[in-house]
């Protein structure tokens, strides 16, 4: 399924957040977002989820979902998201409910996904006795349960340590590679970026313009940081100055 | 020339000691016998706690404990219930309706501060002199706490938990029942750990008009007739219900709230 | 017939307590259930709210304000301080006794106790004020709730009189805890009590009403002879002994209280009309009461 | 083949909507005020808005309103600052000090529930009838919501802030007079609010006995007189003072906490 | 300054968090620990600036401070503990409050510490109006205005986000080049770790041994990531199981 954004902007109030954003994200590709805090990189994925109206601008969806998906376009967040009052599965399980699927394939699809992503013996565990990266997993799960056709990540990893970081990482390309969904991935993590995605997207300060469309032209097996060091250096030129004026402002 | 690291931290942090908390509790209820005993004060004005503890076991023993209670803990069951049943509903709607909370929530910040005690003429004419008008004053009395503690309970739902549950289109509904009340549950039961020790209080003022039984009506009595011993047995008792609903209320968060 | 009386645990309510246990509600056909209450301000709240149909209790400024609202109308009499019938006694403090105040004259200027604004023995004082011709207002009038609370004021010199029933006063004075310099009977005597009930009732259930006041009337006339007319020793001991159950109190402390009914249960609705202008000129009572909305003399005449 | 986007997100946010609100309150006084006017229920069971206006204009104008304001207010006042004096002291004691809290905290828990207008005969046992009984009633109902909202201040002030005073040789009494007590503030004020609302409740208690002058004694007065219109004009009057109290604390807040 | 940590054990109660850990700190060197999450890093640093007691064993300190320092050992924080309800500059005196002193000395060195880092014109903002890039940095011109011997920084950069970051530890790396102050530097991260210290401590999950200590032997001048990538997939290999394992484990 591909997501087309037609001359999208959007305020809060007097705020004025996004500015005339027009891009499409490709069937299969992952689209990176990346650009300095506060530039509206959030307030763009919830547009892309239907979370939010846009104040001017549309967004359309152009194909159909694979086979079984109850929920086309899905989040995966950056604080987890988790009810904490729900164990692993029950957080999982939360995605399936009010649909029209019966106990025994809902039960089915629970545990592929936590076959899948290695959480099956924590399937009961409350998600206060879990590291963050096992919560992430389980966020992941559940993302994954509705078989999405368009996954949408707001720094799903920027609440983890760096070596747990390094970990999901790595288990999440080789689901990625596996499934292939196309995804839109919002990072401040220019590494993150240029391991995961096709094309990076650049975003201005406040109000968030698209500065640059950057296409990671080295094939997912080569990804080593050498090889990835000149278009790390380029996205961080272009990038570095506002960084540093968004990191003196007032807030 | 090296030197050992000066220490500088520490303190600022109280452990348990229990029997710090055992002999301080002994000792305050010594020191206080003691100072009955020794006579320098009429017993009128500092009755003993032997003599609060005899008074305790008289009523215990003629059965009056039980009749007191009884009739106390029916009108503070009832009116909680009707009181916090209330609330809750009205918490809620205040949480989760703009236009609700907007009308709602002045009236209730003007009627909150306003002492039930003072209405209680009042609800005597409303009600009657019979169990409506205790039951009432109570439920009144639980009523405010309860519905601003659900209120700002469902204030405090994280907000992503919500976009969660929209962005997996969970009906509306569903989300207020598995997202927003189980969410609300911790402000839910601090309302209702302040609710009840309201109850327990405003027990006794229900009890000032016309109550023949009553732990609050058998302190006013006690009162009016200047026996100490009696009135303090009967604030004993209150303080151990207080206990004891902090304690249930306790293991109703241990239970429900295992997951914080 | 089922009906009800709210009343207090007082001798002055011997005459329903009489009727009662004599069974003249019982001949009337009436079924009378007793509601107990312990102040006279909540009697006339019960008829009211409709906690009871009939009350009987001493007279005060809240119940003229809800009889002015057309909640209550006064049906007939109970006690009345009279001469030579020691009810309420005028007490001093013996701090007070010490810096010179020993008779109901020099109570002015001085703190008085009292239960609640509005009370009888507020009035009482207003009354007593106005015969020795001092200034109530000059005087400071302590509200004190409850007659326990009188009696521990006085005792311990926080206020320097106080009005109070013969029941205390009396065994106070025994016990030296403060002194008795008078008595309200001799000093003003005044309507005190009134049986009373709702402008609804006689509306509605007239015959009730005349039912009943038949029987109170024959209880007050039992009252009148075993303790007035005194005629029948058996009489008065057997009145005595229902008085002490219903009071719960000790014989000889009601023998040595009683108060005056008149004998037929009439009332005076001129002193009615008196204690509804002084409590209006004390601005504790609305201006729109009116006394004569207030009684009703067809079911028993009035005195005067 | 493409189509627009389901929105899927909204409501569960709470806008202020002024209009509902000054709707709301008019419209609960027009309702009240046409219900009163109808003649269907007697005025002695509702008094009408425009009647307790009355009886409050009168207050003014006579001047009994500022009489028995300031009474109240001296009562209320001396009474507050006593008795959150002692319970900031206790409650930065039991914070602070691992025997105090091991020592305290079982008999502060013992003791915060009970109803103190069930003491007031003991209170006037002791400090008699006259102003100090009234200040002690006050100022006991104030002690202890006041040590447990500093103690539990003490206990929310961030670790690592002290850990950080620590680090850089900041002595005791410095750590306890810049960071933990500005650190408590927030947890301070809450308490100051709490039991500000709860000296103006006592204060009808408190008044109760002896007193000639003060809202709550002008209220019971009121009740004992069965003029329902003065007793809600009394009840309005704290219903003002708590909104004022309330107002003022949340402008303390403004001010001490702006760095929040 | 030289910090000497000899056969330290720490333990909460009965949970042994540091099992037997000697190292010496050199003079004017950057050591950096790494270790997976709740291995008893912060332990040891607590330990190493006597804000806790060790169990077992002792902390040496070898050498004088420099000129006019007034706290020898001086921490930055992950959290940057500041006081809300100081401002920037009120931060910084807070660590020169009872110090003999003078009022025109204190207002001499806030003057120059924030000057130093740029935060001059923020002297009077409080910490809630600031990015939390600028609230490290006052974390940071707090422990420079004591001038201090041995630096203890427990994971300074782990709240900020990847582009700040990346800011941040320039900005550090130029400041201690100019005062090359001994520090001892926690961190999950190995990019961190390698582009800022002489060696790398590596610690075993919990109870925390010393698994390695590894010399970062490229100069800090030549430190791409090219030239760094053979000694970060070293420690990696030497850590990933590790912090595989600590992220599975209840907590
Ligand atoms: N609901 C809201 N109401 C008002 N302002 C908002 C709201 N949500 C976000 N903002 C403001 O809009 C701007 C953009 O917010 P957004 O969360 O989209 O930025 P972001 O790029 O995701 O930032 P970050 O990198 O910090 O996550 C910020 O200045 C933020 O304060
Ligand atoms: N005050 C304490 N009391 C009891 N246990 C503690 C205390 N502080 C830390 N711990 C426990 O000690 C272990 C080590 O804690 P420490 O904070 O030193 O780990 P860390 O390596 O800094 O972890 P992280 O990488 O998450 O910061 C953890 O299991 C922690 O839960
Ligand atoms: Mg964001
Ligand atoms: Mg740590």
């Amino acid at each position: 399924m591909r997501l087309i954004v037609e001359r999208v902007s959007h305020g809060y109030g007097a705020l004025e957040v996004l500015d005339d954003i027009s891009l499409t994200v490709e069937e299969g590709e992952i689209l990176a977002i990346i650009g300095p805090s506060g530039c509206g990189k959030s307030t763009l994925l919830g547009i892309l989820g239907g979370l939010l109206k846009p104040s001017k601008g549309r967004v359309l969806t152009d194909g159909s979902a694979p086979e079984g998906s109850l929920n086309p376009i899905t989040y995966i967040f950056q604080d987890f998201a988790l009810l904490p009052w729900r164990s692993v599965a029950g957080n999982v399980a939360f995605a399936l409910e009010h649909r029209r699927l019966g106990a025994r394939e809902r039960e089915a699809r629970i545990d592929e996904v936590l076959a899948k992503i290695g959480l099956r013996d924590f399937a009961s565990a409350l998600p206060r006795q879990l590291s963050g990266g096992m919560r992430q997993r389980v966020g992941i799960a559940r993302a994954l349960a509705v078989r999405p056709a368009i996954l949408l990540l707001d720094e799903p990893l920027s609440a983890l340590d760096a070596q747990t970081r390094e970990i999901l990482i790595e288990e999440f390309l080789a689901l990625w590679l596996a499934h292939r969904t196309t995804a839109v991935y919002v990072t401040h993590n220019l590494d993150e970026a240029l391991r995961l995605a096709d094309r990076v997207c650049v975003l201005s300060r406040r109000p968030g313009r698209i500065r640059e469309m950057v296409a990671v032209d080295v094939g997912r097996q080569d990804r080593t940081p050498a090889r990835l060091a000149p278009l790390r250096e380029r996205l961080w030129r272009s990038i570095q100055d506002e960084a540093r004026a968004a990191d003196r402002e007032y807030v | 020339m090296s030197e050992p690291l000066r220490f500088r931290g520490g303190g600022f942090v109280t452990r348990p000691k229990p029997i710090s908390s055992c002999l301080a509790g002994l000792a305050v209820v010594a020191i206080w016998q003691a100072v009955a005993s020794a006579g320098w004060v009429s017993p009128v004005f500092l009755p003993s706690p032997a003599g609060i503890a005899r008074a305790l076991a008289e009523m215990a023993l003629s059965g009056q404990l039980w009749r007191h209670l009884a009739a106390s803990l029916q009108r503070i069951l009832l009116g909680f219930a009707l009181g916090s049943a209330a609330g809750l509903a009205f918490g809620l709607a205040l949480g989760l309706l703009s236009h609700a909370r907007a009308a709602g929530l002045p009236i209730v910040s003007a009627l909150f501060p306003i002492p039930k005690i003072a209405l209680l003429p009042l609800f005597i004419l409303w009600f009657g002199i019979g169990e409506p008008s205790k039951v009432a004053t109570i439920a009144l009395g639980v009523f405010f706490p309860m519905a601003i503690a659900t209120y700002s309970g469902v204030d405090q739902v994280p907000r992503t938990l919500i976009r969660m549950a929209q962005s997996f289109d969970v009906p509306t509904h569903a989300v207020v029942a598995k997202v927003i009340l189980p969410g609300a549950l911790p402000g839910i039961l601090s309302g209702v750990r302040i609710s009840a020790s309201i109850a327990l209080i405003l027990v006794v003022a229900a009890e000032m008009i016309g109550a023949e039984f009553g732990v609050g009506a058998f302190i006013l009595t006690a009162g009016n007739l200047m026996r100490t011993e009696d009135l303090l047995a009967g604030v004993c008792l209150l303080s151990i219900l207080g206990l004891a609903v902090g304690f249930l209320v306790s293991l109703a968060e241990r239970r429900l709230l295992a997951w914080r | 017939e089922k009906t009800s009386l709210s009343v207090l645990k007082l001798a002055s309510s011997g005459p329903v307590f009489l009727a009662q246990d004599l069974g003249h509600f019982a001949a009337e056909g009436l079924e009378v259930e007793l509601k107990f209450f312990a102040a006279a301000q909540p009697v006339a709240v019960a008829v009211v709210s409709g906690d009871a149909e009939f009350g009987v209790t001493g007279l005060t400024a809240g119940f003229y304000n809800l009889a002015g609202k057309g909640a209550l109308k006064i049906i007939a009499g109970q006690s009345r301080e009279q001469p030579g019938y020691k009810l309420s006694a005028y007490m001093v403090s013996n701090k007070a006794w010490e810096a010179g105040v020993r008779s109901p004259a020099d109570f002015a200027g001085r703190s008085f106790g009292m239960t609640q604004v509005g009370s009888t023995f507020h009035y009482m004082v207003g009354l007593l004020a106005e015969k020795r011709g001092f200034d109530v207002a000059k005087m400071r009038l302590v509200p004190l709730q409850s007659i326990p609370n009188m009696v521990s004021a006085l005792q311990g010199g926080q206020v320097d009189t106080a009005i109070l029933p013969s029941t205390v006063a009396v065994p106070m004075a025994d016990r030296n805890d403060a002194k008795i310099v008078g008595w309200a009977g001799d000093e003003t005597p005044w309507q005190l009590g009134a049986l009373f009930t709702s402008p609804k009732m006689i509306d509605t259930k007239r015959a009730t009403v005349e039912r009943f006041v038949r029987a109170y009337k024959k209880g007050v006339a039992a009252y009148d002879l075993a303790f007035q007319k005194k005629t029948d020793q058996a009489a008065t001991d057997k009145a005595l002994d229902i008085l002490a159950k219903y009071t719960e109190q000790q014989k000889g402390a009601i023998a040595a209280g009683l108060p005056y009914i008149e004998p037929e249960a009439r009332f005076s609705a001129k002193d009615i009309a008196k204690q509804v202008a002084y409590w209006q000129a004390q601005k504790q009572a609305d201006a729109s009461v009116d006394a004569k909305e207030i009684v009703v003399t067809t079911f028993v005449p009035s005195l005067d």
